[in-house]
């Protein structure tokens, strides 16, 4: 194991240990029904739904088709507000 | 010495905020868009569910109406028609 | 045309289609003789042509008298076998 992935492992089992993995988790959840993205996936669900035909759509078909939408409307504010929280956390703990 | 190494941390940390970041955005997509699709199929065969009941409670509602007007007008016409002739059979 | 208005105007065409909202229609009037509906109704005519005197009564008179009881004495239990066979009907015929 190299000394970064050595490195990466124990700050990831740290982030996991303190509870920090489920805080970000929990703000991305939170920022994304804010910021409208779960309004505009439900209503993305619904239109496919409704094209297709509820008899013809199991899950699994609505998770492929809307994937890549939900990805594409995450905005760039929320991605970057996980990264600056991301990068704030490490630099407070510096020793990890 | 010093500096290449905080430098190395430096650049380290960057690249590995980022891979966190997109993980974390990736794993809370995934179990969103997961969670999404799956209420909403359930919320749409409830849906139909209750629209199909509800509709079923109408027809068969305009079909018990239908009928029982139409066995009215019949058994008006009857009625009448014998009491009628019960009158015209007094007379004569 | 509204959803309800469409899946309504389906059910209509499938038991229309299958001559079942014939049978049904067969099975309710067999139903009112049974259960002695058409008697109740006869004896409420006949005490409306008493009343107003059969020379003051036209078909369309007595047909507008007697339609609100005629409607509200068909039994409950009457109503609710027959919406239980069209649910079965349903069930086993339509793809909705």
């Amino acid at each position: 194991m190299s000394k970064d992935s050595q490195m990466r492992a124990a700050i990831n089992q740290k982030l996991i240990e303190m509870g920090e993995r489920e805080r970000l988790k929990e703000l991305l959840r939170a920022k994304l029904v804010e910021c409208g993205w779960k309004d505009q996936l439900k209503a993305h669900c619904k239109d496919v739904i409704r094209e297709k035909g509820l008899e013809h759509v199991t899950v699994e078909d609505l998770v492929t088709e809307v994937t890549p939408k939900g990805r594409a409307l995450v905005p760039d504010s929320v991605k970057k507000e996980l990264l600056q929280r991301i990068r704030a956390f490490l630099a407070q703990h510096a020793t990890l | 010495e010093e500096a290449r190494r905080r430098q190395e941390r430096e650049a380290f940390l960057n690249q590995f905020s980022l891979s966190l970041c997109t993980e974390i955005i990736q794993e809370v997509l995934d179990e969103s868009i997961q969670e999404t699709a799956s209420s909403e199929i359930t919320e749409a065969v409830n849906e139909k569910a209750e629209r199909v009941a509800r509709c079923t409670e109408q027809v068969c509602t305009s079909l018990v109406t239908d009928t029982v007007d139409g066995e009215i007008a019949l058994l008006v016409d009857e009625i009448l028609e014998v009491e009628l002739q019960r009158i015209h059979n007094y007379i004569k």
